[in-house]
């Protein structure tokens, strides 16, 4: 019995570490805003349809490691870091194989 | 002497019965008009209605139907055969729409509270007032408690995303959903196991196993109709089940599984089907991660075990576990809608996803299939705002580790506004859902809502949220509306798309949700958000398909192409390991159970309560939703609480008694069905009743409400509400 | 010959016409509207002419039904209203029909079989009505008042009576048609004597001029006489009890 | 060609018991509240051996229903009016609301207890097949809303019928579900189920009915006889008399003398 409890807590906060490996760090809901008001103006019109289902995590990853060789690298100098964080964070952790993916339709 | 007369009645009825057999069909041959009295009469003449289509709102199977209307009244409402979905049929439920329409008790102009809550004192107002002090009230809010003091929830409906649209342009991260009271366990599990929520295709199947699923009462389209229809073509259909319930009396096969025992089950089968290889390795080679893992953790699961555990023969958990991987892969565990039973549902239901995987079942006929793209565009889009002030996310963030953050939990974030933890919600706007009557512990949602500052409802009747609501807006049912285009998925047969024309004007002041958030977000600053019609939205929905405007106005529902099964092969799963998770990679690296880890039921703490208190549904009501309806109270007039036979004997209560069940989350009395249909150790009640509002007059003073008795309990991974994890005392009602 | 003396006033005859009238179109509508095996008088031919007549089949039930549903209660209401306008003379009409003497049953006996086999006694003198118009206006009194009352049950049956009402409705039937076929019985009898024979010509008559032969009156109703003679010569006044019977010709 | 015969073929193992049926016909039909023009019936479930030694229940089953429009219809025999007959045109029992008085009698008459007094119509109600729906070329309410198809209707004397081709399919599995008391012929068919049994009741005419037809009846045609036959005996004997008023006022002169 009581090393069963030992184990709940064990695990509670094994769960509150391992949140942030599932997850990326920065702010999803902002990384949202700014993903629409930032990439959305030409990702979807003018430029490759692009929503955070579009890749999967590991990709996602790929890509904001070595933004500086994306096509469009010449916008995403306008975005702040913290901002690319949330960016990062939104895309991340709502891909083709996140938790929670963004839905179609 | 009379007994004895039935008796011999029976006995002789049977022999002309069979007498019968052979000269029935003989007997269709002869003509009526050999008949004495017969003459003939004038033909009736065909009524003078009007057909049109619109889709049934009285659950959330969106049925196509077409309505008859009558100098503007509707007079019935029949199934709409083109809709193959639901096999061109309408339930009883569909049928007393007619009814929901006209109900004399519908709200009929915005009310705004008077007295004090619960109490019942409104007043009329107009819609100009009504809406000018929801928009200040929010305001408020917003201003106060930055925007995310506003609480935003929505049932199923076809308007429902407009309200997750509001919050959004709002400012709000704060949505619920009634799916977290219900289904989302297991999507989280089917997720994360097989990166998507497939769907069964039973048309196709040979072997299903519902465990807990209640399919043939529990109506899902097309699955219930094509239950039986798969049964009567030999295919088998397993029920596992406390209660014997409508579909466990069809069944192929019924078993009182222990409540709570499901998974072990489950191990049970996966065990038979490792160990005798029944498995195709090929396939669990190439598109599972995992099988070792699992083998190892399922190695003494066996079916002995098992039956030490669910009370169900090891026998027939072997038989079954060789026919079921005979069948495959046109075999299924079926993944059930309801999954919030008990705090480890989501193991539960991976367990369930685990079976499916070993039956190599997935995007094959007669499995699971993956929702197919129905080509819906996306309308109207819009620049949501960005407030720098609100805090990091929503009010139950966090409170468990894999919660969807689009739904959120109920059980989760009313605890969260009662500590006002991690900060303060003070407003809740709630459309069409009811968790006054529908989140256990109703006592909570009740101290819940004393903690707003403002709380509006929006619906079509005075639900038992409505009634502890400030303000109180009336909505057409979904018959007077006009409503976007929504997809809808058909296992194999993949997706069709329906929407709603008004087959009447709305009745009385009401006005659909679409048109008070129009009208908040004009008062509220942000009229861009709602910058179109809803004709306007269906066009961009369509746009990929130009002529199904006109196939939608002629059918009543538009099949756009449709992949065929298998499309996926070959696909990577939409996993971290992208394969089918058999062994969790994402559990694991969150320091949960990355297999389902079986542990016995918790017992009851309390001697005293000593019955496991279930939760279910009649075919004929949708939880609280139409318990009140002036037609279905015909068939459930009232909630009992079903009670095993023996149980009752010793508890000294015979048929139609009135009981006092307790947990300790509340009370109820209600009459006692003592009946053999249950488990000596289970309760069961229907959800619906026991109300507290003064505008449900069949339902208030009427029976026990279970959400008065369920604990808010919860499940570990996502939040879902787990409600059968509720044990109950029962007594007869002034027994010591 | 001799003078008239006064027997019928004017809303007695309207009264006996008007009843004449309704059992007329009751008995017709009513003859068609059962229809059933067991129970057709005449077989189910009757009941589908008359449906036929009125438009035919069900419809032309459904007329049937109308018309003896309005005549059924034009026909109470005229009842009503005879009695409500002329009590004095409905209540001596009552007290003449239910007073039997003794030597009626003998009248009646002997009448019976005189006009039938031709044998039987003399008559016994009879008052203002023989022992038959008797016989047949108390058979028409009660029967009449259950035929009005089973009617009226039947009436508000499909209109006002509860569902639990089938048992009172059944036996409503059964008594209206017992009722309708023992008067009806009479009625053929009362028909016959009245327009058919020839004896009862004047009392034929009287029924259109409320006046009888005093011969007739004699012959037929000596004892009425008798009482009528005995009355003018005891007041010479007004008779207070017989209709008109003062006002002799 | 024969009429119609139109009848109801079900196949009761499809049926869930989810009572779609009866609110569909309460729908269309306005039948009151409390009273219902079909039915589902639930045989008692059989009680097997479970583990253990322990009492399962075994496989359930359900009995749809309704009027089963008879080809000898007691309700018919027993109807005062002719409000109840056998329509000739297409073999359905049918009720004509103008005509019926409430009188109750068709509905002990009828042995499955398909009839009622709706108490807001107040008259005899039953299955009528939905008569305007057939018009409009619709199936029953009951039959177009069943979520199972367990209800299936048609002319049976049309072989390109569904029913007339269920029934074929399935032939020599047939039964129907005939009252021991009385074979009233029913035209409802059932494909190999018939489970429960023994739910019929004895067709029983209110004893002011019996009493009507067998005693008020006959004695009213032996009055009415009696009587007609005594005014014919009187005409016999005035016409033989002689034309002459001489006879019958003759005689009653003779008794003039008396006085």
């Amino acid at each position: 019995m009581k090393r069963r409890s030992i184990g709940i807590v064990a695990a509670l906060i094994l769960v509150l570490a391992a949140v942030s490996l599932a997850l990326a760090e920065g702010n999803a809901r902002k990384g949202k805003y700014l993903y629409r008001s930032k990439c959305r103006t030409c990702h979807g019109s003018s430029a490759s349809d692009l929503s955070p289902n579009s890749k999967v995590q590991a990709d996602w990853k790929k890509t904001f490691a070595k933004w500086e060789g994306v096509k469009c690298a010449k916008e995403w100098k306008d975005i702040s870091p913290e901002d690319r964080t949330d960016i990062y964070t939104y895309l991340h952790d709502y891909a083709k194989d996140s938790p929670t993916p963004a839905k179609c339709n | 002497m009379s007994q004895k007369e039935a008796t011999r009645i029976s006995r002789r009825a049977f022999l002309s019965l069979a007498g019968a057999t052979a000269g029935a069909v003989a007997a269709a041959a002869v003509s009526a008009a050999t008949a004495p009295e017969a003459r003939a009469a004038a033909p009736a003449a065909a009524p003078a209605w009007e057909s049109r289509y619109s889709v049934c709102d009285m659950c959330f199977n969106r049925c196509g139907l077409i309505a008859r209307v009558e100098n503007g009244v509707i007079v019935k409402l029949d199934p709409n055969p083109r809709f193959t979905k639901s096999r061109g049929m309408l339930c009883a439920r569909g049928n007393a729409g007619v009814a929901q329409v006209y109900d004399p008790e519908r709200l009929k102009t915005p009310l705004l509270r008077v007295g004090e809550r619960g109490e019942g004192r409104w007043k009329a107002i107009s819609w100009d007032e009504a809406l000018d002090l929801a928009a200040s009230k929010m305001k408020d809010i917003g201003a106060k408690h930055t925007r995310c003091g506003m609480l935003f929830s929505a049932g199923a409906d076809m308007q429902s995303g407009f309200v997750s649209r509001f919050a959004e342009a709002f400012g709000s991260f704060n949505v619920t959903s009634h799916e977290s009271l219900c289904l989302l366990s297991g999507n989280r599990a089917f997720v994360d196991t097989f990166g998507d929520v497939p769907l069964p295709d039973v048309k196709n199947s040979k072997y299903v196993i519902l465990a807990g699923a209640n399919r043939l009462e529990a109506l899902v389209t097309p699955d219930s109709m094509d239950l039986v229809s798969i049964m009567q073509k030999g295919a088998k259909v397993v029920v596992l089940d406390p209660r014997y319930t409508k579909s466990a009396a069809l069944a192929s096969e019924w078993h009182p599984i222990r409540p709570g025992t499901d998974m072990a089950f489950m191990l049970a089968l996966a065990h038979v089907i490792i160990q005798e290889k029944l498995y195709d390795a090929k396939y669990m080679a190439e598109r599972t991660s995992g099988l070792d893992r699992l083998a190892a953790h399922v190695a003494d699961k066996t079916p002995a075990w098992a039956e030490g555990e669910t009370g169900i023969p090891a026998a027939d958990i072997q038989r079954m576990a060789r026919e079921l991987a005979a069948a495959a892969p046109a075999a299924m565990v079926y993944p059930g809608r309801r999954s919030s039973d008990y705090e480890n549902s989501t193991q539960i239901r991976r367990s369930f996803a685990i079976v499916n995987a070993l039956l190599a079942n997935y995007d094959r006929p007669g499995g699971l299939v993956p929702a197919r793209p129905a080509g819906l565009k996306k309308a109207a889009p819009f620049e949501p705002p960005w407030y720098d002030d609100n805090p990091p996310g929503r009010v139950d963030a966090k409170s468990v580790p894999l919660l969807f953050d689009d739904e959120g939990s109920f059980v989760l974030t009313r605890e969260a506004v009662l500590k006002g933890a991690p900060y303060p919600v003070k407003g809740w706007f709630v459309y069409k859902t009811n968790p006054m009557a529908t989140a256990p512990e109703r006592r909570k949602t009740r101290e819940m809502i004393d903690k707003l500052d403002f709380m509006v409802v929006v619906d079509i009747a005075m639900s038992d949220t409505a009634w502890m609501a400030d303000l109180v807006l009336p909505a057409p049912s979904g018959l007077e509306r006009q409503d976007p285009v929504q997809a809808l998925q058909a296992g194999a047969e993949g997706a069709c798309l329906v929407w709603r024309d008004p087959v009447i004007a709305p009745l009385h002041q009401s006005r659909p949700v679409f048109d008070i958030l129009k009208a908040l977000a004009g008062r509220l600053g942000f009229p861009e958000a709602f910058d179109f019609d809803i004709a306007g939205y269906r066009r961009q929905q369509l746009a990929a398909f130009p002529e199904a405007e006109a196939i939608l106005k002629r059918d009543g529902v538009f099949y756009p192409p449709n992949a065929p099964l298998g499309g996926t092969d070959g696909q990577p799963f939409k996993t971290p390991s992208q394969k089918i998770e058999l062994y969790c990679s994402r559990y694991a690296d969150l320091g949960l159970d990355p297999l389902p880890v079986y542990a016995p039921p918790k017992p009851s703490p309390d001697a005293a309560r000593n019955f496991r208190l279930v939760a279910g549904r009649s075919a004929c009501v949708t939880q609280g939703s139409s318990t009140n309806n002036g037609l279905l109270s015909e068939f459930e007039p009232e909630n009992t609480l079903w009670l095993n036979e023996e149980a009752a004997g010793e508890l000294g209560i015979r048929q139609g008694d009135v009981v006092q069940v307790q947990s300790p989350a509340g009370r109820g009395e209600l009459r006692a069905l003592v009946t053999p249909k249950i488990r000596k150790d289970t309760v069961y009640m229907l959800s619906g009743f026991g109300t507290l509002s003064g505008g449900l007059s069949h339902t208030t003073g009427v029976g026990a409400s279970i959400v008065e008795l369920l604990e808010s309990r919860f499940d570990a991974i996502c939040g879902n509400s787990a409600i059968h994890e509720t044990y109950v005392s029962v007594k007869k009602k002034g027994a010591a | 010959m001799s003078s008239d003396i006064r027997r019928h006033d004017k809303s007695d005859i309207l009264m006996h016409w008007f009843n004449a009238g309704c059992w007329l179109v009751l008995l017709v509508s009513g003859l068609g509207l059962i229809k059933n095996e067991r129970l057709n008088p005449l077989g189910a031919w009757l009941p589908d002419a008359l449906r036929s007549l009125f438009g035919g089949g069900s419809a032309g039930g459904a007329a049937l039904l109308v018309l003896h549903e309005a005549a059924g209660v034009v026909w109470v209401l005229g009842l009503a209203w005879y009695l409500a306008v002329n009590a004095r003379g409905a209540r001596f009409f009552l007290r003449e029909v239910f007073s039997v003497r003794p030597g009626d049953f003998a009248w009646l006996a002997r009448k019976m079989g005189r006009m039938t086999l031709g044998v039987g006694g003399e008559l016994p003198p009879q008052g203002y009505y023989n022992m038959g118009q008797k016989a047949f206006a108390q058979a028409s009194v009660l029967g009449g008042a259950a035929i009005a009352l089973t009617g009226l049950v039947l009436l508000l049956s499909a209109k006002v009576l509860p569902a639990s009402a089938t048992g009172l409705v059944g036996w409503a039937v059964t008594l209206h048609y017992l009722a309708v076929g023992l008067v009806f019985a009479g009625l053929l009898v009362h028909i016959y004597m009245a327009a058919v024979s020839p004896e009862e010509r004047p009392g034929l008559r009287s029924m259109f001029t409320g006046h009888v032969p005093e011969d007739y009156a004699r012959h037929h109703h000596g004892l009425w006489l008798d009482a009528l003679e005995k009355d003018a010569l005891e007041n010479s006044a007004q008779d207070k009890d017989g209709p008109g019977a003062g006002e002799n010709g | 060609m024969s009429a119609q015969k139109l009848a109801m073929v079900i196949d009761s193992a499809r049926c869930i018991d989810c009572k779609g049926c009866l609110a569909a016909c309460k729908q269309a039909n306005h039948v009151s509240r409390g009273t219902w023009r079909n039915w589902v019936k639930e045989a008692a479930p059989p009680v097997e051996n479970g583990p253990g030694g322990s009492r399962k229940l075994g496989r359930g089953h359900f009995q749809p229903g309704a009027c089963m429009h008879c080809d000898e219809p007691t309700c018919v025999a027993a109807c005062p009016t002719g409000a109840t007959y056998k329509n000739a045109a297409d073999g359905t029992v049918v009720i004509d609301p103008r005509l019926c008085i409430g009188c109750g009698n068709c509905i002990a008459a009828c042995p499955y207890g398909a009839r009622f007094r709706d108490p807001e119509k107040r008259i005899a109600d039953k299955c009528d097949y939905c008569p305007e729906r057939r018009a409009a070329g619709l199936s029953p309410a009951c039959v177009d809303t069943c979520p199972t198809r367990a209800r299936v209707f048609g002319d049976i004397n049309d072989p390109d019928s569904d029913a007339a081709k269920l029934l074929a399919a399935n032939q020599g599995k047939v039964v129907r579900i005939i009252a021991r008391q009385k074979d009233t012929r029913p035209n409802m068919y059932y494909i190999a189920s018939t489970a429960p049994q023994g739910w019929t009741v004895q067709p029983a005419d209110p004893l002011s009915f019996d009493f009507l037809a067998g005693v008020v009846a006959p004695a009213v045609r032996w009055a009415v006889g009696l009587s007609g036959l005594g005014v014919l005996v009187m005409l016999g004997r005035q016409l033989m008399a002689g034309a002459g008023p001489a006879a019958g006022p003759g005689q009653e002169k003779k008794e003039d003398g008396h006085e």
